[in-house]
Parts: C-alpha cells; structure tokens; sequence
C-alpha cells in the first residue's frame, strides 16, 4: 500500500517516532518560529493553536516491547487530491506546484473552518481569540512571519518564511529559481534527538531520500489517497499498523495529545 | 469573480459555474426591470381604474364570484373568470338561450321574493345597486333593499359631483356607516347628471353610455331572486341571522336590519365582501 | 384598531392580544441577539466548538431549517410549472416561510464564519470546485427570489395597495412570478444538493463519504430528494399548527392530504435511495478506505439505532402512513406523519454534520463529546423568535390563505 | 415654491441617491477598505525590520550552561537556538530554554522594588526605589548587629552554584553571625556519593558516555530536564544505535518509552532490584575482575559484610519484591555486566541507599575510574583560594523561628522553595524577607520587600557547567540585549545592604561590578594554564597556553567561547568501598538495607493503589517559564496534567470508574479530588497523580528533582484508594 507519487524535487518531512521522547521542543520552536502567540488563559488541547503537535499513542498491549510511542503531528502536505484546497470556498488555501508545500492565505481565510472538517489529520488550526502577547514581547516576533488575526484558520506550511528566505539567498548566489534550495524548518532543527529529517529526496539532503524508501517508513492513513509528505520511521509492527488502520493490532489505543 | 480579478482561475468549472451565476442575476434583474417599466406604462396610461377592479375581483372570496348561470343551475359550481363581464363572456350566450328556453318564467314579472322589494323595472347589478330608466332616458341608481339592510339605519352618502364620469365596476360613491365605510362600484359606464338621496329613493341619475338592455352583466326579475337568495346565504355562512333561514324557506319577512340582530359579527368585513370592496 | 391594515373579511384577534404575543416574542429575540452579539464582538471563543468540533449547533440548524424551507420552490414548482392550482391555498404560506427559513439560515452563516466582513471574498475569488461556494452563491440568490416573491403579497396588503403605483407594481410582478418559481426551482435543486455535497465529499471523513455520479456526491442527490419531500410535510404542520394557534380553518382539508400524499410518495422514493446508498456506503465505499462501519456505531451515544431510528422510524414509517387514505384523511395521524417525516430529515442532517464531526479519523483519536454553549442556544432562538414575528406579522396584516375567507364565518 | 416636500419627492430623492451612490466608485471603495482592514487589524503587532545577525551567548536557565545562537533583528533576540558546544558536549536546547529570551517579557515582571504589607483585606504592595528598599532593610540588619537577641540575619540561595554563590558565602563571612542557607536537595548528589567509596577524596568526578555501551538507568528522566539527560541525549542523537537504554521506570516515563527496554517495577523497590542484579552479577562471576580487585569489602567478611546483604536478594526473592519476572532480572544483569563500558545511574533526589546500591553495580562491572564511563575531573580554578567562606547550612538544619531577616537570591528562574519550611524558620513576630527576583512573588510566597534584579540574557553571568559533565568548563552568558539599567544581582543588592548597614566586619570588594568579578574568575583560570577555548564562530578548538592575556582570554569569552578543562588520567588502582568507607557509613547503609529487607513494602487493604508521582507542568507552575511554553502544558495533553488520575483500564473497571469521572482520591493523611484518565501504560496496582495533588494527601512534601525535568520523590510510598465523587 506504499506509493511514492511524490516529485523528488519537492520537499518531504520524515519523522522517526522511535526517536521521539516527546519533549515538545518542536512544538515550542515552531510557535516561536511562526509568530504563534501564547494560548489564552482559556485555550485548551481542543482550541489551541499547534502548528506541531505531539500526541502520545499507547498500544493499549504491549505492543512488541513498545508500549506507547510519541507521535508530532504538523501538516501532512498531502500531495494528491489535498483535502483543503478543493473544498476552500475563496481560494484560500494554495499548493505550491514547485516545493509542494500546501499554503494557508490567512489573510483571504473567512474562517468557515470547512477545510478543518475536510482534513484528516486534524493538522489546521482556528484562531479561536484574537492573538496576544505580553507586554513587549511582540518585540521578538519573527520578522519573516506575519502574525494571524482571530477568526481565521492557520497551520504548519514547512516554515514558509524559511523557505523564501532560503530562496532569496540562493538568487543572490545566482541559483535558478527552478532548482529546489535546502533549508529546515524550526521543528528540525530543534529537535534534540533529530528525529525531523526534512529535505528533497533529489538532494537527498539528511538522507530523506533513502528514508521514504526505507522498510519501517510509512505516512498516515495512506487508504484515503491524500499522499502526504510527512513519513514517519518505526521498527515497530503495531505503530506502522495502527497508522495505517490495518485494524488487527491496533486495538483499544488511547491518546493523550 | 470578474477576468480581471487577481487570482482569476481560467478553467472550465469556474467558468461554467460562473456563466450560471451571471445568467440567473441578468435574468432576476431583467424581470424586476420589465416590472417596473410595464407598472410605469400601466400608470401612464390611466389603465389603473380597470386594473384595480380586476384586483379586487380576484381577492373577492371564491363564494363571491359564482357565475350567474351557477345560480340558475345550468353551470353547477361554476365561478366567473371574466371581472362580471358578461357582455365579453364566451360562454354567456350559450347558457342564456338555455335559461331561456327553459326557464321562460324567469322574465315575468313578481312582486316580491323574501322581503326584498324586486320590481321588473330594475335592472340590478352584483355591487347591490339598482338602474332605473327615467322616461327622459336618464338612468337613476340606487341601493337595493340587502344593502340597505347590510348598512342599517342612516348611513351617509359621499355621492359624486354633477358631471363626474362613473365607470362600470369602479367606485361610483362611498358609503359610511358605524366605524367602516365602503366603496360602492357603479353598474355602468355614465355620467353623474344630478346627485339624490335616500329619501328620494335614489341616489344619482346618470346618462349611461349604453342602453341598459344591452347591459348584459345586470340581473333582472327571476334571476336577481335567485342571486338575492344566494346572496343571503352567502351572508349567513358569514353570519347566522336569526330568522333568515325561515326567510329562505318560505319567503316571510326578514328583520330590517341585519346588524341589529348580531352586533358581534365584524360588520366592516361583512359589508366589503358582500358589497365588492376588500 | 389596525383594522384598516387587515384584509376585509378576515377575522383577526384584537390588537392587545397580539401585541401581548409580540412583545413575548420579541423579548426572546432580544435575548437571542444579545447572544449573537457576543459571538460577533468577542469572537467564535463564546461558542463550545473547537479545532476538532468545527461544526456545531449552527451547521445543523442551516441544514435543517434550509431543508424544511424547501416547501417554498417545492409548492412553486407544483402551482406554477405542474399547475396543480390548489396549492394557491398554500403557496403565500409557503413562500414567507421559505423566505424566513432562508434569511435566518444566511444570518446563522454570517455568525458562524471566524470573519463575516470579508463573507464577499467568497463571490470574489470563488472556488468552482467547493461544494460551500456552491452553496453560499445558490442561497443568496435565492433569497433575493424569495425577497421578491414575497413582494407582491406584501403588497396586497389592504392599506398598501391603495397606493396606485404599489397597485400596478404588485399586478405586473404576479405575472411574472412564474418565471421566479423555475428560477427558485433551478437554485434550489443546487443548493439543497450543495448541501448534501458538503459532507458528502469529505474524504477525509470516510463516515460522511459517499461515492456518486460525476462530480457529485450520493448525498447530493439524497439531499434534493429529502428536501423535496419534507417541504409539503413542513407546509402541513405549519399550516395546522397556525390555524390550530387561531383558531381558524385556513384551507380546505383537501389540500393538506394532497400536500401528504405528494411528501408521502416522494419520502419513499427517499427511503429507498437512502437505504441502497446506505448498503453501498457500509460493504464498499467505507471498507475501501478501512474503515470498518460498524466501529462508527460502537460508540455509546450513537449506536446503530439512530440509523434505524432515520431510515426506519422517521422514514419508513412517515412515508407508508402518509401514503394510507385511511391515516391522511384523520387529521391527527396526518399531522402526526408529517412530524415524524420532519424529524427524520432532521435526525439525517444531525448525523451528517454532528455525528460526522464526533467521530474519530486518526486511528488513535478519541471519540469527541460537545454540548453548545448558551450563546449559540441564544443564536438559534433568536432565529426562531424572528420567524414567529416575520410569520405573525403576514399572517395578521397579509392574505396567506386565500381560502380562508370562505372557511370561517365573521363573528367574534 | 410649487413642488412641496410630498412623502413622493422624498422617496423620488432616496431611490435616486441610492442609485447615484450605486454608480458612484464609493461603494467599490469601501468594500476595498473593508477587505484590506479585516487583513490588517491594528492591535495586531507590527514586526520590527533590521539587519540579521547572530549573537552566542550561554543559557543560565539551568546549571547545564548549554551554548545558545541568539538571532538577533536590530539587536533583539527574535529566536534562540543550540549551537555545537564540546565542552557541555552537546548542542541543542531544550523546549524551556528556546524560549529563554521571552523571560526578560514575563507577564509577572517587575522593575521596582515593593513593599507588601498585611492588610485585613488582603497583602496590599506600594512601589518605592531600590534605594529606599535597601535602606529600610539596611537598618534592620543594622538592628540586628546590635541587638543579636532580636534573631539572625541569612541568605538563601536556591541554587548554589559556581562563582556568584562563592563570592555570597565569602561576603557572608565578613558579616557577623549571617547565615548562608541552601535548599535541602540540589544537584550533584550522586556525584558526591562517589566519595564515601572511593579512596583519594579530593578528586571530583564526572560522567562520560562518549563509549558507553549500556545505559542502567533507576529511573532517572534522560531526555528531559538537566543533569545527566543532556549527556545521554547527546548520545542517542549521535550514536543510537550502539547505545543500549535500559530504563527500570514505575510508570511509563518518555524515558521508558524512548528506551530500548523498559523493565517496569513496583515503586520503592529499586534498591532491592538493584542488589538482585548485584547477587547475579558476584554469583555469575560477571564482575570486572580489575574493579574486585579494587574493592576492598567485596569478599572480606566485615560486620555488615557486602556478600551477606546480596545474599538477601537472590533473583527469585527480588522478582516477588519488586513484580519483576526473574528471567528479566537475571538477563539484565548479564548484559549489563557483559555488554560494557556500562554505566548505571540513580537520580540525586533517589534515596541514599538506592544511590549507594546503584554505585556498587558501577564499581562491579568497573565503571568507576574508566573513561567511557565515570571519570576523574578537576575542579574550576577559584579566585580567593584561602579566602574565609561562611559554610552553607542546610534549611532543614536551620533552628526554627530563628531567622529575623532573609534575603533570597531567586536569579535561577527554576528555583522552586518550599514556602512553609522557609516561614517556619522566620521569628513569629517582625520577621523580615527581601526577595531579590525578576519576577512578582507568587500566590502563596508572602515577601516583605521584593527587590527587582536582571532578568536571564539581561545582564553578563558567570556560566560555569553542571556537575554530571566529563571535565570543568565555564562560558560566560553575555546579555542579548545593551545592558538594561534597572535591576541588578543580588550579590551586589547584599554588599549595598551590608555597606549602608555597620555590620560590615572588613571592607573587601564591597562595590565589584560583575564584569570584574568575571574578569577575576577568568584570570584565575587563565593562571591555572589548563584547558582549551572552544570558539563557535569558526567552529575550533585552541588551547589556553595560545591565548596572550587574560584579557583576551575574557575578550574571547565575551563572544560566547568556551573554556574546558582538560581531562586527567583517571587513577585505575584506587581502593573501592562498596559498602563505604567509614564505617559509619557502612553501618548506615547495611541498616537500611535490612530495615527494607524486614519491612518491604506493605500495602494497606483499605489503600490498595500505591501513588505514582509525576511532575506534570511543573515548570509552568512552580518555575517562572515563557508563556509560549502553554504549547505544551496547556494547548496539547503531551504531559499528563493536575488535574487527571490516570489509572489502567483493569484498575478503572476493578474500581468501578470511567474515564472523565470526577473521582475522590482519599489517603491516610487527606483527600484530593481529580478526573480519571485511562491510559494503558500505567501499573495496574498504581495511580498516577502529579505533584501539585500530593501536597493534600502526603504527609511530607514531596521533592521535585527538577522543575523541566518533572520527577518526582516522595519520602515514603503514599497508598490510597479512590472513590467517585457524589455531585
């Protein structure tokens, strides 16, 4: 059930939940990184806003001496029939044909949230309040990044801002603007076990190349066609099927996350 | 939305739905247009007499609209669908030689039926007024003895001035009684020549514009019984009238005034059903 | 008092009652719009609905009064297109209604989107290919047939239509309200299909998907069908409960049992598709995407008796009663009918929208649980109160039912 | 004027504006504005422009001075990152310290002193100048110099740490009868307790993974919080694969679940596990015969022989004691004694004879003393060498009801004090205490003075590394921002104190500046002549003895180098002690021991569900962290939480109780209340609860090992039983 529609010159993201210790570290880079303001005294796991979100899965049994395992969640990217993009009433929500990173205009976003009920992963957010930040820590915003305003739905885009930044740099070196650039989105680079690879399989960079390729890789619920761009690595049985939905070992889970 | 909006997509679902959506707007905007140009027309053109009868004709309640010959029993159930005119009226020649060759007694005169003086002289018309043809060929219009009964004692009279044209089915006088006043629509086409009052017997003498004979939508003698007949039971499915059931059966007398009997009743509508003006 | 305003020859209760009524009912939509308010000034947090429950109390309110509000192109459909000419006694009922169901639905919508000031950006840069921009651009168009439907009634108020320019304008647009009833026809057929599309095609929610023809979802036309049948049955109670309410008969009961018969047939066509999509979606469409149907219905609060409950008892049901001379001609066993057939429709659009959203996609996510927060109860009533007054005040000052004045005497 | 004002005109006038405006570009103008204001609100901040640059600087969250990569936008620090740093070993950040700038922008900030008073209507707090505030307190010290009856004056420094506490204990010296008071437990413990069983005591050890094969760790938590975790974190991100995680964990920790093996174990059980795997090791002969050899008591029979207490715990006794299968205790005995270098590990806050016992398997399979492994480290070079230092003094040893005035130093932004034990030592009546933080006092933390000083990265700190790393090193941590003038440190807040008092015994350093303080450290360092700088600019490594002056060696330092001790030859004949070497020690150890063997753990039939203690948000409640940091502790359930009861699902079902059940947790010494979580991972006979419920149903409190890393000790097992909650 694996198949590999992706154009090796854009990007994907390979996680290996067997390194993830579930420290939140990514999570807290990529607020900082994409201008995510602090939650509101009343957010909760259910109305926050996590680009990256780590949730921890248990097996329920003891899952061949792997009995719960970490789990980050960001945006799939999913390269075929994107779920959000079709159903998006104002053209909101755009895939970059050249890196393949599935784009959120926020600022033409009327926040129906119809594309949240579209995506399977659960991977977009809505601003829920409007965003805010103590007094004076606005200064430390990221400049790259434009801050949302409440009432629009937002994710994880691969670190947009890193990316044009990259590109930038690579025109000033004479780059073709056609050949991919290599960067690394915040959660990567912050992630103390480098379970985050992140690269084009083309370049290879980080070796992402190989990894999709490789026996213990596999993306979430392949069955619906969606052909995300994160992969995940496990040597576990349980973990591989349970993402997949094939049902027989993955009975009873429960998350917290 | 519009080609030249940024982010226009050129693809053949957005353009079909769009050429859809342009479609359905032009046409809802074209039809208010036309709306409007022809309500502008119909202003203009004076046109608005006629098309308020026609109105007020199709707002009447069915009950009110049975076809004469519905009466007659040649058309059972049958309701008018030409505003009374039965001079335009397709099917009206047919009917009538019927009536004729079989209810010849229709157009001999009687005196009277259920109280309510009917005299062969008049010609009456389904507003409840009457036409009486002067000697001199001058017409006078009055109130017939229902209406007169519908509008119980001393009501008062706003008549039309000496020279003011009536037109047929369209308000002649008003009448005002207790609380509500109604129009009254004239029989006819004419002019007012002299304004009366009920103590004359009748209210305006008129010069119609054509003989009354030829005035094909009138009742007369047998037939406006029957109508006075229907019209009474008209009026008691809105009201029950103490009596007026006998009335029917055996022609007695009825009470002089309706409202007397039953001051509950909503007198206004009443009065605007029976007498053509809701 | 007003009486100038009533039509001559309707019987009407006396100002202060109705005033008593009004007021009741506009202090409850005071309520409901302060509620309202608060979603709009504070923002979406006011609600209980989150990432994962996007959809709330709103979505199924839209789906369900849209969906009831179809009686409007229905009874147009058959009076003007089919000439069935005995729905006249209904048709004026059924177009305020529509157009209350209608607006209410559109006001939900512009409460319930995160930034209703840029709603425009939807006809602005549309999505062909989004079932939402269907819908958005469907409704609004016909609410403006709606808007214009209602005119001429509007105009025949008794006072109004002393005016002699309202007079001509109100007489040329009756003739051409044909012309609107196929346009309301065509948009309709759409929107409620749009509506049905809306989950229909969310792969992502393998419970709400269903495979269909072209571009179309199963759902769409499921949707269309549904609504179709539920207009009459929702012109029905709404007739029966006015009249019950004052006390009047307001059309012959000719035409509700024809309006019965006509939902009855149409609700068991709807029965019959639903239960074949139904079979389709449980041993091919969810399978071929593993997911196993049977863990939707394991859940403790939807277990498969709400898919009996829909298909069986709020379908079945309804549809053979309505279609029984027997039951149609009792008055209570047709009104009885017409609400089970109702809450069906009702019960298919709480699945779609909340028991779609509850249900877990990630094989390792919860089942989710939400309850709505007062201000959207608030909102919802709000809708509500705002249709009793809109109704109230036609039904008063307008002729909904022509039949009327030959039904009821003129005594107090 | 013919045509009057008819309702017709008026409506003619309408329709046609309406029109007209229509037609107008008005209309189109404003749907325009609308757009582009609904894209930009105005109480959306706007970014700030400016040039790029990078700035290194050292992180003083926690006493692993991890090296930082500040990206600064026209000189503020926008994002903090790792940067490769040999000497700590490691280069990341953990999700606290990345976002470390945040702090100087607390919600709780302050920037003046205050005084907080007692009201009836509650603590009511008037702002008044750092001058004025230390006046007040200067003239209480004062009093207390003269009338020493009136109690006694103190420090409290939350985390004793490196030069700035040096200087305090060297200052206090020159202040008659002050106090130098220090939490009860802080890191270094297990270190220290090398000591009692190695022979030459000056040396001090550290730890080196570098070419550890098997990690044996007792529950420590090894990917979060300081200590020992960023050593192994290093590690696995660099050479996974060789290196073997055996976690014995109580509940299922993300140590446990990153672990290669998780051997689950009955809580309070540790020890007895850890001398089954010493009685298999000794009865295998899978020891390392040099280390026996060293090992002075391995087999000589002393009182309280080492042999006669394994021999307690054979593996089949251990397996019923601690719920371990013994086929499990027995395999990981082997490949720890057969998979080395191996290295076994206990947490500082574990108690005394657990670290003891988890010593002996080290010096068993010859860890102690071999690189790879636990190594032999040199000290810091100190300025003031002779200099009198004032002992620190533990806060349970002090008397109670003794103090008259406290001063806090509260720099550390962790620190997390135990208010009722600090006010039990305060006098009843006119105690005094002067908290020195960048923070607001929090709910319950009730200060008479509170005196503001820098912020982390807001001033130049003395950064020398934790007590776990291979060899000494210090960094300096230099302010990301242009040196902020309000605020100081509190070293410098009690000299001005003790000056504006008389109680001044020998003027000495009375008004340093930090950056001569630093300069100090660094000439004593630059004089020992030892060591390397490592600068992360170009990436190299160059020794000391290359650098010309002090001065540049400070310079250098400035822009974020580092300096690092070399490594010594670790002496491999040194005696071992297992048992201790005194034989006080020894006896201390041997009785606990045998207190364990003949008490066990008992578990009460009317409190069967032994208590699961776990840190939660710790960090979030009890440290002072960004409010970013609600990413993880509140807008996802990636921790568990305060106000949860996670039990397995048999647990659940034996006790009647379902998920999201608002239940009644009732132990000998109180009740809390919470909601139940199922969640697989937890010991059926256990129930996981987090710190902050402990406080209600334990009789003493519980200690946290540290604020990120969210472990948690209880002196002894607390048993409970829970029951649903009547609404």
């Amino acid at each position: 059930m694996k198949s590999i529609e992706i154009s090796p010159s854009q990007y994907v993201m390979v996680i290996d939940a067997d390194r993830c210790t579930g420290c939140g570290a990514c999570m807290v880079a990529c607020a900082i990184e994409n201008n995510v303001a602090p939650a509101h005294p009343d957010a909760t796991d259910r109305t926050g806003v996590t680009w990256m979100k780590v949730v921890k899965v248990s097996s329920g049994n003891n899952g061949d001496g792997k009995p719960a395992c970490y789990l980050p969640l960001p945006c799939q990217q999913c390269a075929a029939e994107t779920p959000c993009v079709t159903v998006c009433p104002q053209n909101a929500v755009e895939v970059d044909q050249q890196t393949g990173i599935v784009f959120q205009m926020s600022q033409r976003c009327l926040g129906c949230r119809y594309c949240m009920a579209a995506c399977p992963y659960h991977a977009r957010y809505f601003n829920w309040w409007d965003p805010e930040w103590p007094e004076g820590m606005e200064q430390t915003l990221n400049p790259d990044v434009a801050p949302r305003m409440r009432g629009v739905v937002e994710k994880c885009n691969f670190c947009h801002g890193r990316y044009q930044a990259a590109r930038a740099s690579a025109a000033e070196h004479g780059q073709a603007s056609s050949d991919p650039v290599t960067y690394e989105p915040a959660c990567a680079q912050a992630c103390p076990t480098r379970a985050i690879k992140f690269g084009t399989p083309a370049n290879n960079e980080q070796g992402v190349g190989d990894l999709v390729h490789s026996s213990s890789a596999f993306r979430l619920l392949p069955r619906l066609g969606t052909e995300p761009r994160v992969y995940y690595l496990s040597k576990h049985k349980w973990i591989r099927q349970m993402a997949q939905m094939e049902k027989e070992t993955s009975t009873g889970e429960e998350v917290h996350g | 939305m519009f080609p030249f909006v940024y982010d226009f997509r050129w693809e053949a679902t957005s353009l079909i739905f769009l050429g859809v959506f342009f479609a359905v707007i032009t046409t809802l905007m074209m039809m208010v247009a036309t709306v409007t140009v022809r309500s502008v027309k119909d202003l203009r053109t004076r046109k608005i007499g006629t098309l308020r009868w026609h109105e007020t004709f199709e707002d009447l309640p069915a009950g009110a609209r049975s076809c004469r010959f519905a009466m007659s029993g040649f058309a059972p159930g049958r309701s008018c669908d030409n505003f009374f005119e039965c001079g335009t009226c397709a099917v009206y020649p047919r009917f009538r030689s019927l009536e004729e060759r079989h209810r010849p007694e229709d157009h001999e005169s009687r005196s009277g039926h259920g109280g309510f003086g009917i005299d062969e002289k008049r010609y009456y018309h389904r507003g409840h007024t009457w036409l009486q043809e002067e000697e001199d060929g001058t017409c006078v219009i009055g109130l017939d003895d229902f209406a007169a009964r519908l509008l119980g004692p001393n009501p008062t009279y706003q008549l039309p001035p000496a020279g003011s044209t009536l037109k047929q089915h369209q308000p002649a006088f008003t009448i005002q009684t207790g609380e509500s006043s109604v129009r009254v629509v004239s029989p006819i086409d004419g002019e007012v020549l002299e304004a009366g009052d009920s103590t004359r017997g009748w209210l305006l003498r008129i010069r119609p514009s054509t003989q009354l004979p030829h005035a094909r939508h009138l009742f007369r003698a047998g037939e406006a019984r029957r109508w006075f007949q229907a019209e009474l039971e008209r009026l008691n499915r809105l009201v029950e009238i103490p009596g007026v059931g006998a009335t029917l059966a055996d022609g007695g007398t009825p009470v002089d005034s309706f409202r007397e009997t039953r001051p509950d009743a909503n007198w206004d509508g009443i009065l605007g059903v029976m007498m053509l003006d809701v | 008092m007003d009486s100038k305003f009533i039509t001559r020859g309707l019987e009407r209760t006396s100002l202060r009652n109705f005033s008593v009524w009004v007021l009741f009912w506009v202090v409850v939509l005071g309520f409901g719009l302060y509620g309202a308010y608060l979603c709009l000034a504070e923002g979406l947090n006011q609600t209980n609905m989150d990432n994962r429950f996007v959809f709330g109390l709103w979505i199924f309110l839209d789906l369900a009064i849209i969906a009831f509000g179809a009686g409007a192109f229905f009874t147009g459909l058959l009076l003007y297109i089919l000439k069935r000419s005995e729905f006249t006694a209904v048709i004026n009922s059924a177009v305020v209604i529509g157009l209350i169901c209608y607006s209410g639905a559109v006001a939900v919508l512009a409460i319930d989107v995160g930034q209703p000031l840029r709603a425009w950006f939807t006809f602005w840069h549309p999505n062909a290919h989004s079932m939402l921009t269907e819908v958005t651009f469907c409704i609004s168009c016909y609410l403006v047939v709606l808007a214009v439907e209602y005119m001429p009634i509007l105009l025949k108020n008794r006072k109004l239509k002393e005016r002699p320019s309202l007079l001509v304008f109100q007489h040329n647009l009756h003739k051409v309200i044909p012309v609107l009833a196929a346009i309301g026809v065509f948009l309709s057929f759409f929107h409620q299909g749009s509506l049905g599309g809306l989950y229909g095609v969310l792969k992502g929610r393998p419970f709400a998907f269903r495979e269909g023809f072209g571009i179309w979802p199963s759902t769409f036309f499921l949707f269309v069908l549904s609504a179709a049948a539920i207009g009459p049955s929702f012109i029905l109670l709404t007739t029966s409960l006015v009249s019950k309410i004052s006390r009047k008969k307001l059309v012959k009961p000719e035409v509700l049992q024809s309006l019965g018969r006509i939902s009855g047939w149409l609700l068991l066509a709807y029965v019959l598709f639903k239960s074949v999509d139904t079979l389709v979606w449980i041993n091919r469409t969810s399978p071929s995407l593993l997911f196993s149907p049977y863990e939707y219905y394991n859940q403790e609060s939807f277990g498969t008796w709400i898919l009996f409950a829909e298909i069986v008892v709020f379908g079945l049901v309804p549809a053979l009663m309505l279609l029984t001379r027997k039951i149609r001609e009792h008055r209570g066993w047709l009104i009885t009918a017409g609400l089970l057939a109702c809450a069906g429709i009702a019960v298919n659009r709480f699945v779609m929208t909340i028991q779609t959203l509850a249900l877990p996609t990630l094989p390792f996510d919860p089942f989710l649980s939400y309850i709505p927060s007062w201000q959207e109860i608030a909102t919802f009533i709000a809708v509500i109160a705002y249709g009793v007054l809109l109704y109230s005040f036609s039904f008063r000052y307008l002729t909904l039912f022509p039949q009327e004045r030959d039904l009821n005497s003129l005594t107090r | 004027m013919s045509s009057a004002l008819s309702r017709r005109n008026i409506l003619k006038l309408a329709g046609g504006s309406a029109l007209g405006f229509l037609l107008s570009p008005m209309p189109w103008k404003m749907l325009d504005d609308i757009s582009i204001w609904t894209q930009n609100w105005s109480w959306i901040p706007k970014l700030r422009r400016g040039p790029v640059t990078h700035k290194y600087t050292s992180c003083t969250l926690c006493p692993n001075a991890c090296r930082v990569n500040a990206r600064m936008i026209s000189e503020t620090p926008v994002s903090l990152w790792g940067a490769p740093d040999p000497c700590v070993g490691h280069s990341y950040l953990c999700s606290v310290g990345l976002a470390g700038h945040h702090l100087a922008y607390h919600p709780s900030r302050v920037r003046n002193a205050h005084r907080f008073t007692a009201t009836e209507n509650g603590i009511s707090s008037e702002q008044l100048s750092v001058e004025d505030a230390i006046a007040h307190i200067a003239k209480i010290l004062h009093n207390i110099h003269v009338r020493p009856e009136e109690g006694e004056f103190a420090l409290f420094d939350c985390r004793p740490h490196g030069m700035v506490s040096d200087i305090q204990q060297i200052f206090l010296s020159h202040v008659l009868g002050a106090r130098y008071i220090v939490p009860d437990h802080h890191e270094g413990r297990f270190m220290r307790a090398l000591m009692e069983m190695t022979e030459d005591p000056g040396q001090s050890y550290g730890l080196d993974f570098s070419r550890t094969r098997t990690l044996l760790s007792f529950g420590v938590s090894l990917f979060e919080g300081w200590g020992i975790s960023p050593l192994v974190v290093e590690q696995f991100r660099s050479r996974r694969e060789e290196f073997n995680i055996i976690q014995i964990d109580h509940h299922q920790s993300s140590s446990s679940i990153v672990a290669d093996t998780h051997i689950a174990i009955k809580p309070g059980t540790e020890m007895a596990l850890a001398l089954g795997l010493a009685h298999v090791i000794v009865g295998e002969r899978l020891y390392d015969p040099a280390s026996a050899a060293r090992a002075v008591d391995l087999k000589r029979n002393k009182p309280f022989s080492f042999m006669d207490l394994t021999r307690r715990f054979p593996p089949g006794r251990v397996a019923s004691v601690t719920g371990i299968p013994e086929d499990v205790i027995v395999r990981t005995a082997r490949e720890f004694a057969s998979n080395r270098p191996a290295t076994a590990i206990a947490d500082d806050f574990a108690p005394a004879e657990l670290i003891h016992s988890v010593w002996i398997l080290n010096h068993l399979v010859g860890a102690t003393g071999k690189n790879g492994s636990v190594v032999q480290k040199r000290p810091l070079p100190q300025p003031w060498k002779g200099a009198h230092r004032t002992p620190p003094t533990r806060l349970r040893n002090v008397p109670d009801h003794s103090l008259r005035l406290l001063m806090i130093d509260a720099s550390a932004a962790d620190t997390t004090v135990s208010w009722p034990d600090l006010r039990r030592k305060m006098r009843a009546e006119n105690a005094t205490i002067v908290l020195c933080s960048p923070y607001r006092p929090k709910r319950g933390e009730s200060v008479d003075y509170l005196i503001p000083i820098h912020a982390p990265y807001e001033t130049v700190r003395a950064n020398p590394s934790g007590e776990y790393v291979a060899t000494s090193a210090f960094q300096i941590s230099t302010p990301l921002w242009s040196k902020s003038e309000e605020g100081c440190e509190t070293w410098q807040i009690l000299q001005r104190v003790v000056s504006a008092s008389d109680a001044m015994t020998k003027e000495e350093f009375a008004q340093l500046e930090p950056e001569e303080l630093l300069r100090l450290q660094c000439d004593a360092i630059f004089n020992s002549k030892r060591g390397t700088i490592h600068h992360p600019n170009n990436d190299e490594t160059i020794p000391l003895g290359s650098v010309l002056s002090s001065g540049d060696f400070y310079a250098t330092l400035m822009e974020g180098a580092a300096w690092s001790d070399d490594g010594v030859a670790t002496s491999t004949n040194g005696r071992l002690f297992l048992m201790g070497k005194s034989t006080s020690s020894a006896q201390r150890f041997a009785e606990s021991v045998l207190a364990f063997d003949n008490a066990g753990i008992d578990s009460n039939p009317s409190f069967p569900l032994l208590v699961v203690p776990v840190g939660e948000d710790v960090a979030a409640r009890f440290g002072h962290v960004s409010p970013i940091l609600s990413k993880i502790y509140q807008e996802s359930d990636l921790k568990p939480r305060s106000r949860f009861a996670y039990l397995h699902h048999e647990t659940a079902r034996r006790f009647k109780l379902a998920a999201e059940q608002r239940v009644i947790i009732h132990s000998p010494h109180g009740a809390t209340e919470a909601i139940v979580r199922c969640d697989s991972s937890v010991r059926p006979d256990t129930v996981q609860l987090s710190v902050s419920q402990l406080d209600a149903i334990s009789p003493t409190r519980p200690r946290i090992i540290n604020s990120y890393g969210g472990r948690v000790y209880t002196d002894q097992p607390i048993f409970v039983r829970i029951e649903r909650a009547r609404s």
